[in-house]
């Protein structure tokens, strides 16, 4: 995608120390990583610090009439629908949103990776067709592909995140192409190739090398993109299968309380907001950071 | 609520989803059917409000001493919105019509009973041999065997008389021009937007309707249509009070006032596939039976619907008053489960359709099964692939909720037939438990072959020891019977039972009127 | 120029094809079958058996994926399954709807993120600067439906300001276009800003400066059109993102668009109007894209359409 | 070194001509350590019609400077902390910025090194032209128009009204390199700062903007300020010069006397490091002419695609039937103008990009062999590029840079590869210190360095050059090509030496051949090429070379009319070929017909 192909191709080398040391300077980029560490650790330790098992129904947890409980001291943000406690849920649900975010993330990582380096080094037919096969995907509206395929293959965890993965290697494939095809146009990769190179020293030892700020940086925007998916696809029925909890099933549950439970809805609604936004800072400071042509700017 | 009723005005009423076809042959959502009975009629009918049936296009009829002829005599004068008159040909294309197979009518099996419909059902004849119009009044209809339910059949939405004319010049767009005798004709159809039905003035049930128009909007939130309704805007929220706004509404007692309950002819079941283990063993499913805590379910849906019994409605002629169920006993169902070998439980998959409420309700069921040691993974998807898998038999267990049994007719009898009988009971079919029990098949038969209306308690105690006996094989577990809740506008007039009309959800709209 | 149009037509054309043949396979393997919803609850294997095969759908797969493309050659969509209409009447009855939203969505996302970048950029560094780029972070980390919900809830539920859903009037747009709006605004400033923040270090801003030209003037006529490039590239795109936001936002405002459409057709597996929907989507992100590469030389004289 | 020198008398002269003086400039960044001086304590006046030269290595100051004349010092970050700036009677470091922008373009304007950037690319060049007449006098765009069309005749733009209507990427280099100054002399400003405005130029074209710029000057009476650090352009164009280096200035003279009695270390350095013509010593003549390579009817075809099809309608005729043979030992320059196929050959030689015709080494045909040949030959050919950094990965060590070629062609142990590195390190003068660290923390000469010996690591016995001196300093330049001799002198490697720059050529070759559009079209030993040039591109690179001498007569050459031509031919056609006629001595010349 263009909005962050502009990534510089000037290869610098950070050590990762460096790397700390100047997310550290920046203040947002400190918000981001104060978020993704309280989200990483609630969900590591959410088997130890829920106060319930999260998929237990309580029933004191419903009012007679069936409604669900506001916060209070027993249940800490309330209880959904069927008398659960969200607080449990909640930490659970990060569970499921990090899994996601992780693995449907890294997957299209890989197979972005894969098809962008192999299309933009190899060029020829395959990198054509792998290219036109890109943009068709591009074209697919992805909303509509996770849906039918998630309607194929009834979704569990695993099987949303290869949903997601599917539906989001192509701007990763995208950017790696672009990228790759110029670092193979660059002085250094002629010097190594008449220095007698071959494909897999040149691909291995010189390309992808440069290729690791940016997967760092789509990594890292790339799990809030997957984690808002994942909602979106709860959202709409067609996520996780419950009783797993999700932030984006817990909110599809609860969703037409809006008005009369709102901590139902707008209590996971702020920690999806939180996590991608916890990711996205990190990414775009990681983004400045490793790239030398964006430093100065914020 | 006995006011005169008035002539005049106009009253919307809102849906969330689209009309798909006013087409009778086609058409078989609960959205469209209301609309369908006020654009066209049958030769049956119901009285208003209730599950009575009363004639219709057909003055009267008569029925053969074998109980397999009847003889319709059509009413006078009915005519067409097109302003032709109705006549007996016009009855017997549109049976013909819906069975024959181009027509796709999902209807086309209720007319089983009628001679010649396996001819032409496969396409191989060109109409129903039985269906013989001697003259323009009359209509005969031959039966192949007795069947009790066939008046009711005749009240049905796919046998509604529909003018050849239009319909070959019309072709498939039928479903959206519909032309018919009823009440109203429609006159505007912006898809995706709104429906528009202005009154018939030469309907033949004189003073009726007493609207002078009514208007459906689609496409339009429950929530959105609640608080429209609420503000005025709005006669009657199609979809009914959404659940989130349902006890808001119900403890303020003004808005209370507004809502009408009444039953529906609905049930909410559990189907366990007895052909696979471990639900081919009885104990087992009798012990989900006890299992399942269906007061708390009913709580979770707050309080929307009653706990069942058994597989049939309370309303539904034929429902065993005085049968109990299965009481909610997880100590008791442990045993059971344990006398089938079943100790420590299994594990197994629960599937539902994936909207709202019902993979809150499988969850509820999830938990209580949990209890006593089955472990259902939930498979929550997309209604058609739900509906595949119980077709194929792959779903071990499936809540019926969103495609459950709301019954086309008032009759036990169509509770049975393709969701708990044989003929259900294979690759494809709506028996998901593939429950297939020889002996209630041919009771079955039976009842339905009562045909004589002196008779007809006889007839609904042998329904009723039917279903007795599918509770003792337990391939459901019947969990509630919704209710209906309708919410209509304080100009709204008409008596209350018009707005949980059972055969015309949700609401009569030829009888119901504006009061001031 | 008409060569290149030419030949990104027959590109578009092409990735239509892929589109409609993968979304075909796809509806192929999907485990449910529509004829069964047709046929409905009372239906024997003979009835089925016939509508299976006067909907062709007992051919090989490659039959009848080449007759509904021959079908498409000749402008016929197919008629859905369920509601015997024509699919085509169908989309047309929609399209409108969503055509309005993705408009007045464009106009809300370049209006608030073209603005704020801009501002963005002229006070980098400063607090506003900050406030903007967090507020753009917090815009993209925003789950569509959340943001839906929550405008909902303030400013219909709470305020009464507009109506809580539906489709009609200038008001019923405002809440759906500013969620679509408020939440592609945040990409828009962000792009804009390091666009602006470009140019305004590009050597012909100092030339212009260098000719004595007036701060506002170097801002307008110089900075804004060289910034705007990458935009516009973005809007193409974006096209595509708004035919999957629409399907949420449409579905939380009961806007009577296609993402409705879709998702009623995903439930009952109407393949005809999926089929529709997806192409229709996937040529508004086609058209979209090629509409973005057609006016960008418009603006930069530089690019050739090759 | 001094900063606080005493100001040299030329300053105190004709105080009453002085249009602009600088008085005590100090500059300074603001970074994460603190203030970072740019310019400290710099004076000087410039008279009316005067031109001042800035001179100085990269990163001296010398754009800083005239940046805060102008009063564009990137803001915020970059401030003047001290000193004054007085243009005629105005102050102009506290000027505030309504009337600061008043002055700009009207009374000082500027011209910038970068010509292809420093036009808005979206914009007419007619709309760029009027727009800055009209910041400054309220005529009618019809007037503006009129005086702007004026502008563009003056600069001696062929056919000005079509080239107002044109956008910057239509135009060449010094096409632009014209509108800027165009631009710049529309208001008529007293003073006129030139940034280095013809480094991004070719010989030939620089020649043809410094003529202009000369003869504005004189027309016009302008002042100028001209910075570059080509001592060529300074001996041609100033009247008085100013040395700069870190910020402050080193010397200041009138031209004529600093070349002659330069008085600081410095300058002196900086005057002997450039490369003259003519003044190259002699060079041993060759043992034996033992052809090493050999070219033959070599040509470079790159398609170019149209249409629908995206078929191919047209070639870059890159490299057309050239032959050649690089003798075992020499070293063989390939000038030209930028685009003319110099690096094409360099690349068809090792391998870089496909080729038709026949290229042997030592005799084998490298079509004929086999790919494990190939990488064996390739050994002995090895590649310098112009851009060391680029050249470089930049995420590898300096020694893991140099280890790569061995480790490639698995020659030796680790160890042994380690110990061949800290020897080549040594070699190229660089501390054996340096193998952990990375290419970033060099400088540019040292990068060459760097890839100079990465080049020695598999003993070749051709290196090719390929502009491998253009980007550095002149100082650094003259330091590379001392070690490319040396090296030659030691292990005897053969350099195919590739460059535009006719007195580095001089300098360094044995034979050169000149190369015009794709095809050589004069070849001989160094002496028959520039003592005795007879094809008249070849005079007209050698006339356009800036002659680092102030009084040597500034040649009046003929004026190019015209661009060059283009090396893309439709399908089907083709340049006419140049046969090459031997003149004497193995000199061969193209023919030209008139
Ligand atoms: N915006 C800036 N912020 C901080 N330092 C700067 C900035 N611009 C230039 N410098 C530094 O100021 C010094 C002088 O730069 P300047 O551009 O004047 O050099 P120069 O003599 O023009 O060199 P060149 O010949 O390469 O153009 C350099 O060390 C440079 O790194
Ligand atoms: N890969 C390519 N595809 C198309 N054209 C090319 C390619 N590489 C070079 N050319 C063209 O071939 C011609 C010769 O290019 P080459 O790089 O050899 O010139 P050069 O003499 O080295 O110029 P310079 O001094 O600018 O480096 C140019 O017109 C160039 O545009
Ligand atoms: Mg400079
Ligand atoms: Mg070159």
């Amino acid at each position: 995608m263009t909005v962050n192909a502009s990534i510089s191709l000037e290869p610098v080398a950070v050590s990762s120390h460096s790397v700390w040391r100047k997310l550290a300077q920046r203040k947002l980029a400190v918000i981001g990583l104060v978020i993704m560490f309280i989200c990483i650790l609630g969900a590591t330790l959410a088997p130890w610090i829920t106060p319930f098992d999260p998929n237990e129904q309580h029933f004191d947890g419903l009012t007679i009439e069936g409604a669900p409980l506001p916060p209070g001291a027993v249940y800490w943000l309330g209880t959904d629908l069927l008398g659960r406690d969200l607080f449990s849920r909640l930490l659970f649900g990060a569970q499921t949103s990090l899994v996601i975010g992780v693995v449907a993330n890294g997957v299209a990582l890989l197979i972005g990776t894969l098809v962008g380096v192999t299309a933009g080094y190899f060029r020829g037919v395959v990198g054509a067709v792998l290219m036109r096969f890109t943009d068709l995907m591009m074209a697919f509206p992805a909303l509509l592909l996770a849906i039918c395929l998630a309607a194929i293959f009834s979704p569990s965890l695993w099987i949303v995140a290869m949903v997601i993965a599917f539906v989001n290697w192509v701007q990763t494939a995208r950017v790696i192409f672009t990228q790759t095809s110029s670092l193979v146009e660059r002085d250094y990769i002629a010097a190594v190739k008449t220095l007698g190179a071959g494909h897999v020293r040149i691909l291995f030892r010189h390309i992808l090398p440069h290729l690791v700020p940016t997967l760092i940086v789509w990594g890292t925007l790339g799990i809030s993109t997957t984690v808002l998916l994942e909602a979106t696809l709860s959202f709409l029925g067609v996520g996780v299968q419950p009783p797993t909890p999700s932030w984006g099933n817990i909110i599809f549950e609860n969703q037409t309380y809006f008005q009369s439970a709102p901590w139902l809805v707008f209590i996971p609604g702020a920690a999806i907001l939180a996590l991608a936004l916890g990711f996205n800072l990190v990414g775009d400071a990681l983004r400045d950071i490793l790239d030398p042509t964006q430093q100065g700017r914020d | 609520q006995s006011d005169e009723p008035k002539l005049g005005g106009n009253m919307i009423v809102t849906y969330k989803d689209d009309v798909a076809t006013l087409d009778p042959a086609i058409g078989y959502d609960w959205q469209n059917w209301s609309m369908i009975k006020s654009v066209f009629d049958g030769l049956m009918d119901y009285e208003p409000g209730t599950t009575v049936l009363r004639p219709g296009l057909a003055e009267s009829h008569t029925l053969s001493d074998d109980g397999l002829t009847y003889t319709f005599n059509l009413r006078q004068g009915v005519k067409f919105h097109n302003g032709r008159a109705m006549t007996a040909d016009d009855v017997v294309y549109s049976l013909n019509r819906v069975v024959n197979p181009a027509t796709q009518s999902p209807g086309q099996g209720f007319f089983s009973m009628i001679e010649g419909f396996d001819a032409a059902a496969a396409g191989e004849a060109d109409g129903l041999s039985g269906v013989t119009a001697p003259d323009a009044n009359t209509v005969v209809i031959k039966l192949s065997r007795p069947d009790a339910t066939f008046l009711h059949i005749m009240a049905l939405n796919f046998s509604f008389v529909v003018p050849k004319e239009v319909v070959e010049a019309e072709g498939a767009d039928f479903g959206k021009k519909p032309v018919g005798t009823g009440a109203f004709k429609l006159t505007e159809w912006s898809l995706g937007q709104r429906l528009t039905f202005e009154k018939n003035p030469d309907y033949w049930i004189s003073g009726v309707p007493y609207l002078d128009s009514f208007t459906v909007e689609v496409g339009q939130e429950p929530i959105v249509a609640l608080l429209r309704a609420q503000n005025g805007e709005v006669d009657i929220p199609g979809d009914g009070i959404p659940p989130a706004k349902f006890v808001e509404v119900m403890n303020d007692p003004e808005q209370a006032a507004l809502v009408v309950e009444g039953g529906q002819l609905h049930t909410g079941y559990v189907t366990m596939n007895v052909t696979a283990a471990p639900f081919d063993k009885v104990e087992v499913r009798r012990a989900v039976n006890m299992a399942i805590n269906k007061d708390r379910i009913v709580q979770v849906i707050n309080g929307r619907a009653v706990p069942a019994t058994q597989p049939l409605p309370p309303t539904m002629p034929g429902y065993t008053k005085d049968y109990a169920g299965y009481a909610y006993d997880p100590e008791a169902a442990k045993k059971l489960l344990a006398d089938a070998g079943y100790a420590d439980g299994f594990e197994t998959e629960l599937f539902v359709m994936n909207t709202d409420p019902n993979p809150r309700i499988a969850q509820a069921i999830q938990q209580d099964l949990k209890a006593i040691g089955i472990d259902a993974a939930i498979k929550s998807l997309a209604q058609a692939n739900v509906i595949e898998a119980g077709g194929a038999g792959t779903a071990p267990m499936i809540w019926s909720g969103g495609m459950a049994w709301i019954a086309d007719f008032p009759d036990p009898a169509n509770f049975y037939g393709p969701i708990l009988g044989c003929g259900g009971a294979v690759e494809g079919g709506w028996n998901w438990a593939k429950y297939c029990n020889e002996d209630l098949d041919a009771k079955a038969a039976e009842a339905d072959s009562i045909v004589d209306p002196a008779k007809g308690d006889e007839r609904l105690k042998m329904w009723s020891d039917i279903y007795m006996a599918v509770m003792e094989d337990a391939p459901w577990a019947p969990v509630f019977n919704e209710q209906r809740f309708t919410m209509k506008s304080a100009r709204l007039g008409g008596d209350d039972a018009l707005f949980v009309d059972p055969v015309s959800i949700p609401v009569n709209y030829d009888y119901v009127f504006i009061k001031e | 120029m008409p060569a290149y149009i030419l030949r990104r037509l027959i590109q578009s054309a092409l990735i239509l094809l892929g589109v409609s043949f993968i979304t075909f396979v796809l509806l192929y393997i999907l485990p449910a079958d529509p004829v069964r919803q047709i046929a409905g609850r009372s239906a024997t294997a003979e009835t089925v058996a016939s509508i299976r095969s006067q909907l062709g759908l007992d051919k090989p797969f490659i039959v009848q994926y080449g007759t509904y493309l021959w079908n498409l050659l000749g402008g016929d969509l197919g008629r859905s399954y369920l509601q015997k209409t024509e699919v085509g009447a169908l989309l047309v009855s929609r399209l409108p709807a969503t055509l309005l939203l993705m408009v007045a969505a464009i106009f809300c996302e370049l209006a608030i993120g073209l603005t704020l970048g801009m501002i963005a950029a002229l006070y980098r560094g400063r607090p506003l600067d900050n406030v903007l780029m967090l507020g753009s972070f917090v815009s993209v980390s925003a789950p569509q439906f959340v943001v839906a919900l929550l405008l909902l809830y303030v400013f219909a539920v709470k305020l009464g300001w507009f109506p809580i859903g539906g489709y009609g009037t200038f008001a019923h747009l405002v809440l759906p276009a500013l969620t679509l709006g408020i939440l592609g605004s945040g990409w828009y400033s962000r792009i804009m800003r390091s666009s602006m923040l470009d140019v305004l270090r590009a050597d012909f801003i100092r030339t212009a400066r260098a000719k004595g030209l007036n701060r506002t003037r170097v801002i307008l006529a110089h900075a804004l059109p060289n910034a705007i490039l990458p935009i516009i590239a973005m809007v193409g795109i974006d096209i595509g993102m708004f035919m999957s936001g629409i399907v949420v936002v449409e579905s939380v405002f009961g806007w009577p668009g296609i993402g409705q459409l879709a998702w009623q057709a995903i439930q009952r597996v109407d393949i005809p109007i999926i089929m529709g929907v997806t192409l229709v989507s996937a040529f508004a992100i086609v058209l979209g894209n090629l509409l973005a590469d057609l006016i960008a030389p418009l603006i930069d004289p530089r690019i050739r359409l090759r | 070194m001094t900063v606080a020198e005493p100001l040299s008398p030329v300053l105190d002269a004709d105080r009453q001509d002085v249009v602009l003086s600088v008085r005590d400039l100090h500059v300074s960044a603001r970074s994460e350590d603190g203030l970072v001086p740019l310019v400290q304590g710099l004076s000087f006046d410039l008279n009316r019609g005067e031109v001042l030269a800035i001179a100085g290595e990269s990163g001296s100051g010398k754009s800083i400077t005239s940046l805060a004349c102008m009063g564009l010092l990137p803001q915020p970050a970059v401030r003047i902390t001290q000193g004054s700036i007085r243009l005629g009677e105005i102050e102009l470091t506290s000027l505030p910025e309504s009337q600061m922008r008043a002055l700009r373009g009207a009374r000082i304007a500027m011209i910038f090194q970068e010509p292809m950037t420093a036009l808005n690319p979206v914009m007419s060049i007619g709309r760029q032209l009027i727009e800055a007449i009209r910041a400054h006098d309220p005529v009618s765009v019809s007037d503006a128009r009129a005086r702007a069309l004026e502008a563009v005749r003056a600069v001696r733009l062929s056919q000005p009204e079509k080239r107002l209507e044109q956008f910057p990427h239509e135009l060449s280099g010094g096409m632009r390199q014209r509108v800027m100054i165009a631009m710049a002399i529309a208001l008529r400003p007293d003073v006129l700062i030139a940034d280095e405005p013809t480094t991004a130029l070719d010989v030939t074209v620089q020649r043809e903007v410094l003529d202009l710029l000369r003869d504005l000057q004189r027309d016009l009476s302008t002042s100028v300020i001209l910075i570059t650090h080509d001592m060529g352009v300074v001996a041609e164009m100033a009247d008085r010069v100013i040395v700069m280096r870190k910020g402050s200035t080193v010397e200041s003279a009138a031209t004529v006397e600093l070349f002659e009695n330069p008085r600081e270390d410095y300058t002196r350095e900086l005057l002997a490091a450039v490369p003259r013509i003519g003044g190259a010593e002699a060079r041993a003549p060759l043992k034996k002419h033992e052809p090493l390579v050999r070219i033959e009817d070599v040509s470079v075809r790159f398609p170019v695609r149209q249409g629908v099809l995206g078929r191919i309608k047209a070639q870059v005729h890159a490299v057309e039937h050239v032959s050649l043979e690089i003798i075992r030992g020499e070293t063989l320059s390939l000038v030209g103008e930028s685009g003319c196929g110099k690096s094409t050959i360099a690349k068809a030689l090792v391998g870089l990009v496909p080729y038709s015709g026949n290229i042997e080494v030592n005799g084998n045909s490298l079509v004929r062999l086999d790919a494990a040949g190939r990488k064996a030959l390739r050994r002995d050919l090895q590649i310098v590029f112009q851009d060391p950094m680029a050249a470089l990965d930049a995420r590898m060590t300096v020694g893991e840079l140099i280890r790569e070629p061995l480790a490639i062609h698995n020659i030796g142990t680790i160890e042994e590869q380690r110990a061949r590195v800290y020897q080549l390190l040594e070699r190229v003068d660089l501390s054996p210190a340096y193998y952990n660290r990375y290419p970033h923390q060099f400088s540019g000469g040292q990068r060459q360095r760097i890839c100079i010996a990465r080049a020695l690591a598999l003993k070749p016995q051709l290196i090719v050059c390929d502009e491998s001196v253009a980007a550095l300093d002149v100082s650094i330049q003259a330091r590379i090509l001392d070690l490319l001799r040396d090296l030659q002198k030691e292990v005897g490697v053969t350099y195919l030496f590739i460059s535009h720059d006719m007195a580095v050529v001089e300098n360094i070759s044995d034979r050169v051949a000149v190369m015009y559009l794709g095809q050589i079209v004069e070849m001989g030993t160094r002496e028959q090429v520039f003592g005795d040039p007879r094809h008249s591109y070849t005079k007209r690179l050698l006339a356009a070379v800036p002659v680092p001498d102030p009084r040597s007569p500034r040649a009046g050459l003929p004026r190019l009319t015209g661009e060059v031509p283009s090396p893309v031919w439709p399908l089907g056609s083709r340049p006419a070929r140049q046969a090459l006629v031997d003149v004497g001595a193995g000199h061969l010349v193209a023919p030209e017909s008139g």
